[in-house]
């Protein structure tokens, strides 16, 4: 028991960080935290492609002499794209939330929610 | 050379003109670029199609890497077909774009906007063209990035909000999708979806695949606004340029749906869906979603907002029709997807014209203003009977096929669901033309005048296709039992 | 910062260590690990320490944003360009055996090039990025 | 000119006339003679196709095929030409009368009125020429849309409130049981074709066949079974033309058509009777004569009355289908014809007496007869008709209707036909009679007041004369009845 719990402590920090990111989305009203939070949601995706990529006792996926077991090295090709896209999220995110705060004067998705009604 | 490289070329164009149409300098020159672009990727998909029309498929490996290595794109009538639609609704909203963009965007954004709107192109035929789940899931992101920032385009700055929404909500449907594919490729070690489906049959029971095909399915579910998972829609349909409104409407969820079908069908199997029950879920979700987005779209008072609310449930139309996992079913699911395509498209364009012409889409603003736009009002009226399901018009096709799926499997309450669905867009398609042409005119308005022929002409071409493929069924019809076919989805036996 | 010489100082002279970095890390990721991502990045961080210490204007002059957003689209068009060129010799898209006589040469002279299209949009699109958040001049 | 193609021809001409008719739109005198000229076209077309067209030869076309072994036909048999008839003489009549009608009344918006009537005839066409159940379908739907601008012509807050009911319940009774029906039908049979004897006999379960038979009744709103009865009432706020033409008997024609066609060709007379699948029906229909004459009892407005009326007297029909033997076909086909003559009398009537006096309620009405002689004969002829003395055409209908119950031993049905023939006595002569012999309330003799326009006249004058001739000499509408019930 034990040991599956510590084997597979990639998942558990891939698991937590999920949670906390996810919870940090639908919870915070703040814009920028919330994009934090994806943030940190996305980041363990990444964790958990790249822990799959992972051979034991393998090194980087580089050829030299010596060595024979490598990592797994298409999922970090993967996440290097889904990291791109990642940041261009965040990068697309900010800058409306830029947007957002020169219209409204406010990144609290609350008081943004009181001037839409207001009108 | 064209020929061998076609399914490549549809994707590669729009990517190389993106970048070309941001450079041009602003004005009239990006938006004649982008239409020469686009008129010529639906030219493409059109000779595509024709090639695969008699179930034959095309495979086209990218670098010359064979799969499973490398991607391939894998062609059979679906894609082709998801591909016409999406270039065929692309070439139709350019010449539509001119004067709304003219009018919502400012000048020296018009560049910018254009090369967005053929990277959102890219995204979506991608999508159709591809045969790699990650790459799929790479010209998703693209599609929905480029189409986050056309939304904040959007004149009013709830248009951002919305954008905003949009964003949060179709990022972790994304991420939740890349959770689905890094446990199936876990399982598996392919991306490839031919692949794919032949080393998941073996382990069809495992719980890792169970799992990772959740992560998809809800990924998808929030892409393409699946009730309850719908709330980011109305908005950023509302709030978006009239031009983008009719494109994404027409195609970003439509090409959700085809995802769900690559996903469910090809990538897992029907045997699968039967074995987790996901086909209850749909049918739920599906018959809840129908009613649910109907009576909201009764209850809003703005044109667009309605018409957002029942793209919603028509979306749960498509649900259901993958709910029923029979031929008659998918069949339902692929006209549809089609039809609704032609008649949001042209429902968009004409509330387009209005907010054009009045500058709003509220009732309150709008009230009577079918007097005086009688062309517009009409597209209004007859793409509303094709949504409504008459006969004679194409919605009506796809309601046949949804009820003639539902009466297979004897599924009286499911039936009785689509055609309280069709009531239901009865009222509030009746509230619509009552509040445009017998309400009396709005007192503050001044009078306006028919929307320019620039917008009338794509208008009425999508409007006469709706009756047209009400009539002929041949391609529609033809094309989608094709690629049901290919799904390898089998009829109802009970 | 105008008064910092330290800072000043030290900028000054890292720069084009960054810079080079950059370059070596662009044109050694055929070999080892590296490539047009990572050095448009170090790239664009040359550029921005050095904006964050002498001020915007500085390298506005130098980069101004009408030539980034050329840069910008530049690189994807060197990207989809060299797939086009396979394609246009006889090949699949981006298939860079073709690209030369010998199918390894054409694979290195492939990815060289692609990868220099990636690490120029890359570093425009984040000097971009940094100038649409930094410059609120006209706002606030 | 083929045959098949003057099928085409008259569904299709009003159309054209529509079109026609809203290019002339500028010129009031050129629009209401296109719209003329096109009824005429479209009488003289039908009446070409009744000449070519025997029992025996086969007159069909298909124009396309929507979904897999549903074409949209179209195909004349007995009571599709017996029907078409009916609609376009008497559309001929009505766009006389609805000329002076419309002018003398003023309305507005005179250019839909027009081009939406013509459009209204050519899917009333298309229903009577239908060559499967499913292109009747689709001509049904197309019916009730195009008659919706029509109803709520007045645009007025009381017009669109009748439109709503008008249009929620024929399009909710259509898509909500009629459509099902259909597609029960096609999944139970893989076709939707008119057959002789009926497509679903020994494919449906006897057990079954009383409620798909019910979905069909019901189904078909426009045939006003009760409960949903309602929409004709409230499409009584429509211009006279429109109730006198649509709503006594286009858009209701095409209802009890429809309930003819299915007990014939869908469900064929043996397989209800074996099936007993009309036991229960039959009550409904019986029910809904009585209760809505006895609501027209109470009604002070002429045309609500009449609207009542008119939901009553299609229950004859659906009646007469619902006995499913010849002698009741027979009936209910003929009345068919008797009724639209003498019922748009009647709505004719009406609506000269509100151009002219504009008077709709009844005890208003005494002592206009005699300043209004014309108009007020014309009704008087027109009830007898719908009483069913001699010597008006509404006797044979209701003769062989009775004789189907007499044939079926059905004595309860009789005695219901016969006391609500004394109802129509009851609640149809008062008009005439206050007319004529009765006082204004306020004891005003009528001086000033003239005949309605002469157009008006010439109509009224028309289908009061048809209703007597047809007793004397009903050939070719007997005939074509003959031949639908298979009595022959």
């Amino acid at each position: 028991m034990i040991d599956i719990i510590i084997g597979h402590y990639n998942y558990w920090i891939v698991i937590l960080l999920m949670m906390a990111g996810f919870y940090t989305v639908i919870n915070r009203g703040n814009l920028i935290k919330k994009i934090a939070g994806l943030n940190i949601f996305q980041t363990s995706v990444f964790l958990l492609y790249i822990s799959i990529g992972y051979v034991n006792e393998g090194t980087t996926p580089i050829i030299a002499e010596g060595f024979t077991r490598y990592a797994n090295p298409l999922p970090h090709v993967l996440i290097l794209t889904a990291i791109v896209v990642g940041v261009s999220t965040t990068a697309l995110g900010l800058a409306l939330v830029v947007r957002i705060k020169r219209a409204y004067g406010t990144i609290e998705e609350d008081e943004i929610h009181d001037k839409d009604m207001s009108l | 050379m064209i020929e061998q490289n076609l399914c490549l070329l549809l994707v590669v164009i729009p990517l190389i003109a993106a970048p070309v149409t941001a450079m041009l300098p602003a004005g009239r020159s990006p938006w004649l670029f982008t239409l020469v672009i686009t008129w010529l990727c639906f030219a493409l998909s059109i000779w595509q199609l024709t090639i695969v029309l008699d179930g034959s498929t095309i495979s086209y490996e990218l670098g010359g890497w064979a799969p499973p290595w490398g991607i391939e794109y894998h062609i059979d009538a679906l894609n082709a077909f998801v591909a016409l639609i999406v270039s065929g609704i692309a070439a139709i909203t350019l010449p539509y774009a001119l004067r709304t963009v003219e009018k919502e965007i400012q000048l020296q954004e018009t560049s910018l906007f254009y090369a967005l709107f053929l990277l959102c192109l890219v995204g979506l035929l991608g999508i159709a063209q591809t045969g790699d789940v990650f790459n799929l899931f790479v010209f998703l992101e693209i599609s929905s990035l480029s189409s986050y920032v056309l939304i904040a385009m959007g004149k009013q700055r709830r248009a951002l909000t919305a954008a905003y929404q949009y964003l949060i909500m179709g990022s972790i449907g994304a991420t939740f999708l890349l959770i689905g594919i890094g446990l199936i490729y876990a399982e598996t070690g392919t991306l490839n979806m031919q692949d794919l489906h032949q080393r998941l049959q073996p382990i069809l029971d495992h719980r890792t695949v169970h799992t990772g095909f959740v992560f998809m399915v809800v990924g998808i579910a929030l892409k393409l606004a699946l009730f309850p998972l719908h709330l980011w829609l109305p908005n950023a349909y509302k709030y978006s340029p009239s031009a983008i409104s009719v494109f994404l409407s027409a195609t970003a969820t439509k090409v959700a749906v085809y995802i769900m079908l690559r996903m469910v069908f090809t990538v897992f199997s029907t045997s699968f869906l039967k074995i987790t029950h996901t086909e209850f879920i749909f049918l739920i979700l599906g018959a809840f979603g129908v009613i649910v987005a109907s009576m909201a779209a009764i209850v809003q008072h703005d044109l667009k907002r309605i018409l957002a609310y029942s793209s919603i449930a028509q979306i749960s139309y498509m649900v259901l029709g993958m709910g029923f996992a029979s031929t008659l079913g998918i069949t339902a699911t692929v006209v549809h997807v089609f039809n609704h395509a032609l008649m949001k498209g042209a429902l968009f364009m004409a509330a387009g014209a209005i907010v054009y012409r009045v500058g709003s889409s509220r009732f309150e603003n709008i009230y009577g203003i079918g007097r005086q736009m009688p062309w517009t009002f009409a597209a209004i009226f007859v793409s509303g009977l094709s949504l409504i399901g008459i006969p004679g018009t194409a919605g009506f096709i796809s309601k046949w096929y949804f009820m003639l799926a539902a009466l297979e499997q004897q599924a009286w309450l499911i039936a009785f669901v689509i055609l309280l669905g069709s009531l239901l867009s009865v009222v509030y398609m009746w509230k619509i033309f009552e509040a445009l042409f017998f309400h009396r005119l709005a007192c503050t308005a001044p009078p306006v005048t028919e929307a320019p022929l620039s917008m009338m002409l794509p208008m009425w071409t999508l409007v006469l296709a709706n009756i047209y493929f009400g009539i002929n069924t041949e391609l529609t019809v033809g094309v989608a039992e094709t690629a049901v076919r290919l799904l390898g989805v089998t009829a109802y036996h009970e | 910062m105008k008064h910092n010489l330290v800072l000043r100082f030290i900028t000054k002279y890292l720069f084009p260590v960054i810079a080079l970095f950059a370059l070596y890390v662009q044109f050694h990721g055929d070999y080892g690990p590296g490539g047009g991502f990572q050095a448009g990045v170090i790239l664009s961080v040359a550029f921005i320490l050095y904006a964050m210490v002498f001020g915007m204007e500085t390298i506005e002059q130098v980069l101004p944003l009408g030539l980034l957003r050329i840069l910008a689209s530049a690189g994807v068009l060197i990207y989809s360009g060299t797939g086009v060129i396979t394609l246009l010799m006889g090949g699949n898209f981006l298939d860079y055996d073709i690209l030369s006589l010998r199918p390894i040469q054409g694979q290195h002279i492939g990815i060289m090039v692609i990868e220099l299209g990636v690490g120029i949009t890359v570093s425009a699109v984040m000097l971009i990025i940094f100038y649409a958040f930094s410059d609120r001049r006209n706002h606030d | 000119m083929s045959d098949q193609h003057l099928l085409l021809l008259a569904v299709f001409t009003p159309f054209a006339g529509a079109l026609a008719i809203v290019l002339f739109r500028h010129w009031p005198n050129l629009r209401e003679t296109v719209t003329l000229v096109t009824a005429a076209a479209v009488c003289l077309i039908v009446v070409t196709v009744f000449m070519r067209f025997s029992s025996d030869t086969l007159i069909a076309i298909d124009i396309a095929e929507p979904l897999p072994g549903l074409a949209i036909r179209f195909e004349v048999e007995s009571l599709g030409m017996l029907f078409a008839l009916v609609a376009s003489v008497l559309w001929l009549v009505t766009s006389i009368y609805a000329i002076g009608y419309m002018r003398k009344h003023d309305e507005k918006n005179q250019t839909r009125f027009y081009a939406m009537f013509a459009i209204a005839i050519g899917c009333t066409l298309g229903i009577a020429l239908a060559g499967n159940l499913f292109t009747l379908f689709l001509w049904y739907e197309m019916l009730t849309i195009s008659t919706y601008p029509l109803v709520a012509h007045a645009g007025n807050k009381k017009a669109r409130r009748g439109a709503r009911t008008y249009l929620s319940i024929l399009l909710g009774t259509s898509i909500g049981l009629l459509l099902p029906a259909i597609l029960i039908t096609y999944t139970i049979t893989g076709s939707l074709d008119f057959q002789e004897g009926g497509i679903l006999a020994g494919k449906l379960d006897p057990a079954w066949a009383g409620l798909l038979y019910a979905l069909f009744i019901f189904g078909i709103g426009k045939a006003a079974v009760m409960p949903f009865h309602r929409w004709l009432p409230a499409a009584m706020v429509a211009p006279t033309p429109v109730s006198a033409l649509l709503h006594a008997v286009a858009v209701v024609k095409a209802g009890v058509f429809t309930v003819l066609k299915v007990t014939i060709y869908i469900f064929g007379t043996d397989f209800i009777t074996s099936s007993g699948a009309n036991d229960w029906l039959i009550w409904f229909a019986g029910a809904t004569i009585l209760l809505a004459s006895l609501i027209a009892m109470v009604q002070d407005n002429l045309k609500l009355r009449l609207a009542y009326s008119t939901i009553s007297q299609l229950s004859y029909i659906v009646l007469g289908a619902l006995l499913a033997t010849n002698m009741g076909l027979l009936g209910g086909a003929l009345h068919i014809t008797m009724h639209a003559f003498a019922k748009i009398t009647l709505f004719f009537a009406a609506g000269a007496i509100l151009i002219t006096t504009d008077k709709s309620n009844i005890s208003d009405m005494g002592g206009l007869g005699r300043a209004m002689p014309v108009t007020f004969t014309a009704f008087l002829i027109g009830s007898l008709s719908i009483i069913g003395l001699p010597p008006f055409g509404g006797m044979w209908s209701k003769w062989y209707l009775g004789m189907g119950m007499v044939e079926t031993g059905q004595w309860l049905l009789l005695a219901v036909l016969l006391f609500s023939s004394l109802l129509n006595i009851a609640y149809l002569l008062p008009v005439p009679v206050r007319g004529f012999f009765g006082k204004a309330k306020d004891g005003t003799e009528y001086v000033q007041i003239k005949e309605a326009p002469i157009s008006c006249l010439l109509a009224m004058v028309f289908t009061s004369l048809a209703s007597i001739v047809l007793f004397f000499y009903p050939g070719p509408f007997y005939e074509l009845a003959l031949d639908a019930s298979g009595a022959r």
